[in-house]
Order: structure tokens, then C-alpha cells, then sequence
């Protein structure tokens, strides 16, 4: 038999898988709804826990932010590959001509959409809540560093949740999988934010550990371009 | 496609052992087999969905695993699920593969399969609530969107009522004139005098028979299944 | 095939000499780096005898971030090749890391003990990262006792691969951003250590390295013939 | 026709339901590991929140424990259901003659003792590394509560966990309703905690927040019974 | 049973529509209707898993949906789906189903079934590595299990083999001895002849033929059917 027919291109590929990605979460629509209210309670929760002892929490803020950041992106990166799996429809995915990297990309920059958007909340409020001290100044620098971050999360999250698809308990082993690698991320996002907030800007450490984290994100695309072909292939 | 000495073995069960079959342009194969005879694996496997575990595959000319990108171009899939998003439309959903896999001139060919399968009037219904026949009609749709050269069906008859089956049999009536080649894996052992040129009989994972069914009626070929698998 | 070749081949195949060799090296090596450690090398001025953990507790500690590179090269090489020998690498050097990492935890924590008064400090970005690598590689296990079949060897091998990330981050990110408490010896000035003492633990991390061959040896021997009988069995039952 | 033959018991449904979810557990069985590890992921997480920015934790003891159970009660009941609605078999149940209330006790016992085992790493965990001072003497009086609080836990959770079933974005809703519910459950148990670990006992304050619980647990045990069979119902 | 006037609207689609139909003890019904008519939607209504939205519906004697409770004891239900947890295995599956059915002698009846439906050399492998003709006989065991008085089956010949579809039309063939009552929803016109004592044609959601095909050839009612659906 001879050659098949047309080859198509990887720019349409992507463009089509993350049309379908925001064109589910339009149709159900929640999905980063309700990631905007899981920060704001899980902010709310932490408060009770700890704000109850201590007044001033501004020494904490950068904790906060990200200990929220790190859980919020567990929760959207668990609905990466939901309703492939519950629909069973990865199989047409996978028997069409699309490179593993494409598929991996189309869900990170969904994740990056979604974070960047839970982010535009979570920050403001913090501020508000949280902060005793300058904080508004200091915003852009935060932004910053929430960029970074964004792409460290897409690139780890898609890689962990492509693994757990077809565990057997995956809503408990992805957790297990990406929370310990978010821990680099939520170090190094509190460290940067309490570098620029309450108080006088350190930006040697602010840089420290945007470049921690810049590394950070570089080690694991080269991860993801090593591995990714592996981790859908039967 | 050419298979040579195919098998897969799941954990320690073979579900496929040495399995040797050649599909040519223009050939319509049947394969019947009693359930767990290891059918589906060996659809998957030519679908490049599930790797070999020996023997070698050759799929519309490229060798499985390393060609399996371009091979993919030319393979029309249907499985037992329909894998179409259920929240999506039907057409969202065909949109995507039209992306999928670079579908010239998308819309006006995703009208035309829409039209033909019947399923314009719920074109933009999410696909959860469709019925399960209208469901396998999208997954006819879908797997026809690209205009494969090789189609792999999995019991394509399933649920759908006679005015959907009618349809299929016709598209798997033109094959032979295009050049094009179908493998079809059914049940319906009296219609496979209708829809294929040969027909295979698969038990425990092996072929056991393999000859052609022309000239022969619906009644013939139950028996000589029947006979094959006693 | 005539039988003896069967049994040659095997017994490559399954490679116990090389583990009795190494097993043997190993041996010779742990007593003499714990004869030359506790008798032989210089007492610390300040710290007394505590001190003469450091020799274990470093080597341990080095030796399992090579381990976890192993584990990280040899799920690479399973990922190329998807030979079966390649996982067994992996998943038995994953093991033996989890193993000195808690020992590397054990003994660092005693001499916390008795150096910091006590077991454990958060502040410090040495002992908190390297909680971080543990936890990654406990992660390993579960993923792997969650998936079945080839899905699991191309699962671990990929998660060895993408945890190895953490061990350079662990490793460098203490020498630039300045430990807390926790010392460190070996810059890129080299090591600030004396000379007599340079020798024993020279010898020690010789040890410790002995040790994890022949451990991964002594694994992959079993793990092979394991599979060998498994794989005579299936033969046997089909014929 | 005449009427349909054997009436079932429900202790033996009940009986079945549970060592159903046993057997699921045993098979997947790192369910029970995970929720673990996730727990001390967590509690680590924190721990870079927090810890780095002040030495002694002591006072945010019962916070840091309270907020790791609740999230770890999250990703637990956010399994409750999971096997069933990915595997289509929640038909099958519904069609035979189980009463509703039946399938939630279940659940929330299931629920009760998966949250036990938890407890059973977490509380000494936080014991040995966040405890600066007196802990062991009080750890009768922390699994008490925790008692109290895994009942609370169950029963919001089954329920919840059993709306969410029916909604599209089930990852999202549950987090969502299920952890505003638990906010009393954080404050209570953080605070019980706190009144009996790290200095003097308060045992009336503790006996209040304790009090506390029962009536939450009691509040919600009405609300289940008066609702349960509705949201089964189509 | 009996139906009386009942209908269910989805959103604003009509799905089921003012359908009259009674089944008396040991009869088998057959309903056949084009992709989307309402037959499983008929079905699940009878099954107590969807309310009527009208028209009262009387099951085994009790009127749902009061009654429900009652009337699923004596209900066996077959859907499109096996119904079973994947990662339990058969003989776990149908261990909860007797205890929630209250089974008396549960472990001799699921070894009977296993057998009776050839799955008991699968016994204890999880469901999900099945193949889907072996996860179909399972849910045959599991439907079976209660000794139900009504059964209803949707689609139950999908993915059998010829061993399966025996076993069924055997197990059918017996209930007009006990008094048991079947309405089966089937595509394959063909079958009808031999499985049901009656045909019900549905299209658009409501019966637009209910009448006897005792003395018919395969032929005759599938003649019969296409007659009304044109
Ligand atoms: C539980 C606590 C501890 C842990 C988890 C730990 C972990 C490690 C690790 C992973 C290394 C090797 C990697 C590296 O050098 O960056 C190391 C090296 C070392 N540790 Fe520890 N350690 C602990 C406690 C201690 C204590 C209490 C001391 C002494 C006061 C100590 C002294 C050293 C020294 C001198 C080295 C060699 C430093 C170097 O490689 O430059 N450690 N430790
Ligand atoms: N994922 C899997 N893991 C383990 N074994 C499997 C898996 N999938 C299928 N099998 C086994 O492989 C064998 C062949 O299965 P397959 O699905 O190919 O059968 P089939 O011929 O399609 O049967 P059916 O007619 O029932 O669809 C069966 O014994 C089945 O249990
Ligand atoms: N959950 C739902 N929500 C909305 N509409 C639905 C839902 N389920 C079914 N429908 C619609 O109800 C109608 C009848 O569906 P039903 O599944 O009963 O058809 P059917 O006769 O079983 O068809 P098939 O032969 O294809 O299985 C269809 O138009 C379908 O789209
Ligand atoms: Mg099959
Ligand atoms: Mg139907």
C-alpha cells in the first residue's frame, strides 16, 4: 500500500487540542470557577489554622500564597486528563497522528491559563487580607515570579498527570507524585514573595530564587521532551 | 498491512501468539473468533495503540513501532467506546479530529459525514445525551473523517438499528473500488458473507482458519464458522 | 540446544559471580574503613568522637546521590532499549537509595543530636531538600505498585528519571544559597579537610560504594533467576 | 404478578457495601499509602510555608495538623465515588433494593477508618517535628478529637461527595462545597488541640471546642438522613 | 408490568411518550425501534432508575415510585453497560450483588453462574482485563443472580459469541415454564422470532405497533419491521 495521504501540521494539532480544552471548560464551566474559590477557602482554612495565634501574618504571607498556589494547581492538573479517562476517549487521541509533545503542550498552556487566572485572584486578596505593610508596590514583582512558577507547575503537573492516567488510584497517587516536585516551586515562590513584601526589597534573593526557579523549569522540559513520547506509548 | 508472527502477551496470559496475516489494497477481511479469541488486542496492535510483543507489523507500509506516526494518517479506528468527548458536540468533536488529522476543507466534509450519518439534526447536542446508536454513528463518522486508507473495526454493527447498518455495509461496498482495505471484527457471523472478501477465525489467540468467502451465501459461512470453532 | 550451553548461558544471564565478587570486595572494604575509622584516623579537636560519624555519614550521603543518578541513567537506557534488565537497575538502585538515604537521615539526625542539640532543623536548606528527594523516591514505590504490566517498567523508568530533577536542585542549591547550619566541606575550592583525614574517608566512601554494587548485584541475581523460572515455568506449561 | 421474593437485610447490604470498598482498597491498596504520604507531603509543604520564617511551630500546632487532615479528607472523600462513576456501575446499585441511607453509612464508614489510619501517622508525625515541649502525655486526648472530628468528616463528606457525583466538574465541586464544611472542623480541632499540647491543659476550653463537634456531627447526621434519599433519586 | 400513558422528557426533548404497554407473567416482549426512539429510556424508567415524568407505571405489582424498593427485588436489569466494579473480580462483583439482593446460598448460585456463562476460569482475574464479550456474560451472572421475575435486557446480544447467544436464548426459552417475564430491546429484527413471544416497535418515542409473532419466521418479522418503520 502507498504512502497515506496528508501529513498535517503540528500548529493546527495544538491549536485544535486546546480549543477542545477551553471549549470543555466553557461548557462546564466551573472548572476555574471553582479553582478561584478552592484558593480563597483553602486561604480562608489556613487563616483559621494559623491567624487565630498570631495576628500579624505578614511574615507569613509568602507561605500562604504558594502553599495555595502548590494545592490549587494539584487540584486544576487532577482535571488535566479527566474527561479522557472517564470518557475513554484517549484512544482517538492516541490513534491519530499527533506527536506526544503536541498533546503534552496543549495541556500545559491550558494549566498555564488556568493558574495565570487563580493567580489574578489569589494576589489581590492576599494583599488584602494578609499583608500589614507595603505590598501594592511590589505587585509586578510578584507577577514575576507567579510566570515563572506557572511554567514550572504546566510542565511538571502535565508530565505527573500523564503518569498517573492510568494508575489505579490516580486522584490519590498524582498528590503523591507532584506535591513533593512543587515543593522546590513553593519554596522558592514564598522565598522571591517575602524577598519584595513587608518591608524593604531584597532583590539579591528575589533574583536567587527566580533563577532557582528559571533551572527549575529548564531541568524538567528537558524532562518532559526525554520521557513524554514514553509515557503514551502502548 | 502485513503481520508476521504477531503476538502480545498480557502479564502471562498470550492473548495474541504468532499471528500471520496480509491485508492487500482493496481487500475486505473479516475476523470472527469465539470471546477473549484475542481479536480486539490484535486490532489494537495494527492500530499502533498497543505495541507488539513479537513479531513484526507493517502498516500501510511502515514498520510498527517507528513509523507509527505516519502510518496513523492512513488508519480509520473504531472501537467498542465511541471516544468522542461527551460533553462536547458532535461536531466540536470532529472538529478536533479534523485538526487531528490536517482534514482539508474540514466543515464542508463534517456537514457531508453528518448528513450522511443522519446526525444533522443533533449536530450540536452534547454527545452524553445522545442514545448509544447515535453515538456509534459519530464514532462511523469520526473514523471515516480522513478518509482512511485502512479501516479497523470492532464489532461495528453494535447498536445500530438497520437504517445505520444499511449505511455501513454500503461504505464498505465502495472499498473495493478505491483501493482501500477494511479488517472487520464481528459477532455477526451471518453478515460477514455481505461485507468481506475472507474471512479469519481466531481461537486463543491464534488464526485457525483463513480462506475466502466469495460465492458463498450467509449460511454457508455460519457453518463452516461453526465448524471451524467446534 | 544441548543443556550445557542452556546452563552457561544462564548463569551469565544471571550474573551471580560478578555479586559474589563484589560481595567480597565489599566486605574487605566496610571493615577496613570501620577498623581505620574508629582506631586509626584523628579525633576531632572540638567535637570528640561524635565526630567520627562524619566518615559514614557523608559517604552514605554522597554514594546515594549516585545511586539515584544510576537509577536516573538506567531508566534512560530501559526507556531506548525496553530490556527488562534496564528496569531491575532501576528499581533495585532506587531501593538501595532509599535505604542510605534513611541511614544518611539516621546518622545525621544523631549527630544533630549531639552537635545542634537537636534531631532536626527546618531552617536548613541541606536537610529540608534532601526530605525532598526522600520524598520523591517514596513516590516511586506507589506509583509503581499502581500500574501493571509494560505500563509499569515505562512508568518507573520515566518517574526515575523526572525524580532525578531534585538531586542536582538538592545538591547545588545548598552550596549557592548558603546553609543554614549544616557545613559544607567539599567546594569547588576542594575539599577543607586535612590530609590524614581525606584518607579514611576516601576509603569509607570506597565502602559505601562496594557496598551498594554488591547489594545491587545480590538484588539483580535473584530478580533474574526469578524470572528465569518464571519464564521455564510458562514454557513448561504451554508444551 | 405476585410479589418479589426475598427481602434482603440491610446489615448484610451494609456488610457487602463495606467489604466491597475493603477489596477495592486491598487491591489498589496504595489508596490507604497514599492518603499517608500525602498527608506528610502536606505537612512538609507547610512546613516550607511556614517553617523557614519562624523556628519554633509549637503554637501553629494544631492549625498545621487540622489543616493537613482536612485536605487530606478532601482527596479521601474525593475518592468515595470515584469507581463507580468512572466505571458506570452506580446503576447497577441503584437498581437493587438497597435503601439510600445504607449506601452512606457505607461510605462513611469506609470514610471513618481510612481517616483513622491517617491520624495514625499524622498525630505523632506532627509530635516529633513540630513540638517543642509537652505532647505525649496529651496524644489520649488528640485521638479523642479526632475521633469526634473523623464522624463530623464522614458524614459532610459522604454527603457532599454523593452531590458532587451527579455534577460535571465532580474534582472541582467537591473541594469546592466539602471544605467550607470543614472549616468548623479545622477551628474546633485546632483549637482542642491547642488547649492540650505544648503547656498547661485547658481542659474547659477543650471540652468545649469538643462539645463543639458532637453538635456539628449531630447537625449533620439531620441533614443527612432528611436528604440522603433525595439525592440518589431520579 | 403495566405502563399506562407514560412518558419522560429530557429538557425539552420528548424521549418516551404516552406509552401504553402491559406484560403479563411468562411472556417476552420485544422491543425494536430505530437509533434514538426511546427504548432504553423506556427501559431505565421500568428499571426504577428514572422517574416517569408521566402516566403511572406499575412494576411486579408495585406502583413506582412509591413501591421501588419492593419492585427491584424481583427486577434483573442488563444495560449497555456491565455494571461491574473493573478492578474486583467476577466472582467479588456478583458476592456484593447477592448481598445486596440478599441471596440465600450465595456461594454455590455464583459458582453455578460462572459456570452456567463459561467464566469460571476467569473467576478471579479482575473485570477490567476482560474482554467485552467475557464482561457481557458477567453481567448476564449478575443480572441472573436474584432469580428475578422481570427481566429487562438492553441490547443483550452485543458482543456475545455464538456460545453466549445459545446461553441466553436458552435461559429465555425457559421463562414461559416459570412465569418469568422478559422485554428484550434488541437491533437484530432477526433474533425476535425466536427470543419473544411479542414485538412493540417504537419510533419517535412512542409504540407504533404491539402485536403477537408466535408461528413467524426470521424472515417474516424482520419483512414486518421494515414495513413499520418505513
Ligand atoms: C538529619 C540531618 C542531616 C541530613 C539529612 C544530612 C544530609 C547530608 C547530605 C545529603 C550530604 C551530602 C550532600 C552534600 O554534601 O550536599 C551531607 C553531607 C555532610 N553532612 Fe550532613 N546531614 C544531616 C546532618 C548533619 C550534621 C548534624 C552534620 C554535622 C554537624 C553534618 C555534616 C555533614 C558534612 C560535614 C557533610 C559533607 C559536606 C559536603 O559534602 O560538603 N550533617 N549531609
Ligand atoms: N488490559 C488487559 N490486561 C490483561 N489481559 C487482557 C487485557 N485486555 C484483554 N486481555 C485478555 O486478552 C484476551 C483477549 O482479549 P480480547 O479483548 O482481544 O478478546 P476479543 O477476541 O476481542 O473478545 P470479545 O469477542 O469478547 O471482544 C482475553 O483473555 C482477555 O482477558
Ligand atoms: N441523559 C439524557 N439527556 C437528554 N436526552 C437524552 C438523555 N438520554 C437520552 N436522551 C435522548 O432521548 C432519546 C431516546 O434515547 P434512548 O437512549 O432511549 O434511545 P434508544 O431507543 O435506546 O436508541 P438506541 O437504539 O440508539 O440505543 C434520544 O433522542 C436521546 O438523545
Ligand atoms: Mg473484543
Ligand atoms: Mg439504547
Amino acid at each position: 500500500m502507498s504512502m497515506a495521504v496528508n501529513r498535517p501540521r503540528w500548529t493546527r494539532q495544538l491549536a485544535g487540542l486546546i480549543r477542545k480544552d477551553l471549549r470543555l471548560e466553557l461548557r462546564t464551566k466551573e472548572t476555574v470557577m471553582a479553582m478561584v474559590l478552592f484558593s480563597i477557602v483553602t486561604l480562608t482554612i489556613m487563616q483559621f489554622g494559623f491567624g487565630t495565634r498570631d495576628d500579624d501574618l505578614t511574615r507569613f504571607t509568602g507561605g500562604l500564597m504558594w502553599v495555595t498556589l502548590a494545592f490549587t494547581a494539584v487540584l486544576g492538573v487532577g482535571r488535566s486528563y479527566v474527561a479522557e479517562r472517564e470518557q475513554r476517549v484517549l484512544d482517538g487521541i492516541l490513534a491519530s497522528p499527533v506527536p506526544r509533545v503536541v498533546l503534552l503542550a496543549a495541556k500545559a498552556i491550558a494549566i498555564v491559563i488556568y493558574m495565570a487566572i487563580t493567580e489574578l485572584v489569589v494576589i489581590p486578596v492576599v494583599g488584602i487580607f494578609f499583608v500589614k505593610g507595603p505590598y501594592w508596590d511590589s505587585i509586578g514583582w510578584i507577577a514575576l515570579v507567579a510566570l515563572i512558577a506557572n511554567v514550572c507547575i504546566a510542565l511538571s503537573g502535565t508530565l505527573f498527570s500523564g503518569l498517573a492516567l492510568f494508575t489505579r488510584a490516580r486522584d490519590l497517587i498524582l498528590p503523591v507524585l507532584f506535591l513533593p516536585a512543587l515543593v522546590p516551586v513553593v519554596i522558592a515562590g514564598a522565598g522571591a514573595t517575602h524577598a519584595v513584601v513587608g518591608g524593604p526589597h531584597d532583590m539579591s534573593e528575589y533574583r536567587g530564587y527566580c533563577l532557582f526557579l528559571v533551572g527549575y523549569a529548564i531541568l524538567f522540559l528537558l524532562v518532559c521532551i526525554a520521557t513524554y513520547d514514553a509515557v503514551f506509548d502502548d | 498491512m502485513s503481520a508476521c508472527g504477531v503476538g502480545h502477551i498480557y502479564g502471562e496470559r498470550a492473548a495474541v501468539a504468532d499471528v500471520h496475516l496480509d491485508v492487500v489494497a482493496g481487500e475486505r477481511v473479516a475476523i470472527a473468533g469465539p470471546n477473549g479469541a484475542g481479536k480486539s488486542t490484535l486490532l489494537r496492535m495494527v492500530a499502533t495503540l498497543l505495541r507488539t510483543g513479537t513479531g513484526t507489523l507493517t502498516v500501510l507500509g511502515e514498520e510498527l513501532p517507528g513509523g507509527a506516526r505516519r502510518a496513523r494518517c492512513g488508519i480509520g479506528y473504531l472501537a467498542h467506546d465511541p471516544l468522542a468527548y461527551l460533553d462536547l458536540s458532535p461536531r466540536q468533536n470532529l472538529q478536533l479530529y479534523a485538526d487531528l488529522f490536517g482534514v482539508q476543507d474540514a466543515d464542508r466534509r463534517i456537514d457531508d459525514l453528518l448528513e450522511r450519518v443522519d446526525l444533522i439534526a443533533r449536530a450540536d447536542d452534547p454527545v452524553r445525551v445522545l442514545s448509544r446508536g447515535m453515538a456509534q454513528r459519530l464514532a462511523l463518522a469520526r473514523m471515516l473523517l480522513h478518509e482512511p486508507r485502512l479501516l479497523l473495526l470492532d464489532e461495528p454493527h453494535a447498536s445500530l438499528d438497520a437504517a445505520g447498518t444499511a449505511l455501513l455495509d454500503a461504505e464498505l461496498a465502495t472499498m473495493h473500488a478505491d483501493g482501500r482495505a477494511a479488517v472487520i471484527v464481528t459477532h455477526e457471523v451471518e453478515r460477514i458473507a455481505s461485507v468481506a472478501d475472507r474471512l479469519v477465525v481466531m481461537r486463543r489467540g491464534r488464526i485457525v482458519v483463513d480462506e475466502p468467502v466469495a460465492g458463498r451465501g450467509p449460511a454457508q459461512v455460519r457453518a463452516r464458522y461453526e465448524e471451524c470453532i467446534a | 540446544m544441548p543443556s550445557s550451553t542452556t546452563d552457561h548461558a544462564s548463569r551469565r544471564v544471571i550474573g551471580a559471580r560478578a555479586a559474589l565478587i563484589w560481595g567480597v570486595i565489599a566486605a574487605v572494604l566496610v571493615t577496613v574503613a570501620s577498623v581505620g575509622v574508629f582506631l586509626v584516623a584523628p579525633e576531632d579537636a572540638d567535637q570528640g568522637v561524635i565526630q567520627r560519624i562524619f566518615y559514614f555519614h557523608v559517604a552514605i550521603a554522597l554514594v546515594s546521590l549516585v545511586i539515584f543518578a544510576v537509577a536516573c541513567v538506567a531508566g534512560i537506557l530501559y526507556l531506548r532499549t525496553r530490556n527488562v534488565r534496564w528496569d531491575d537497575v532501576s528499581v533495585t538502585a532506587i531501593r538501595i537509595g532509599m535505604l542510605f538515604s534513611v541511614l544518611v537521615i539516621i546518622t545525621g539526625s544523631i549527630w544533630a543530636k549531639a552537635s545542634w542539640g537537636t534531631w532536626w532543623v527546618w531552617a536548613d536548606p541541606r536537610l529540608v531538600t534532601y526530605l525532598i528527594v526522600v520524598l520523591i523516591y517514596a513516590a516511586y514505590f506507589v506509583l509503581r505498585s499502581s500500574v501493571d504490566d509494560d505500563r509499569r517498567l515505562r512508568y518507573s523508568a520515566i518517574y526515575a528519571i523526572a525524580g532525578f530533577v531534585s538531586v542536582p536542585l538538592s545538591f547545588y542549591s545548598v552550596r549557592i544559597a548558603q546553609s543554614f547550619v549544616h557545613p559544607v566541606v567539599f567546594t569547588s575550592g576542594g575539599a577543607n579537610m586535612p590530609g590524614s583525614m581525606l584518607i579514611w574517608f576516601l576509603i569509607s566512601l570506597a565502602a559505601m560504594l562496594a557496598l551498594f554494587i554488591a547489594l545491587l548485584e545480590v538484588e539483580l541475581v535473584g530478580r533474574r533467576t526469578e524470572r528465569a523460572l518464571r519464564a521455564l515455568s510458562l514454557r513448561l506449561e504451554s508444551s
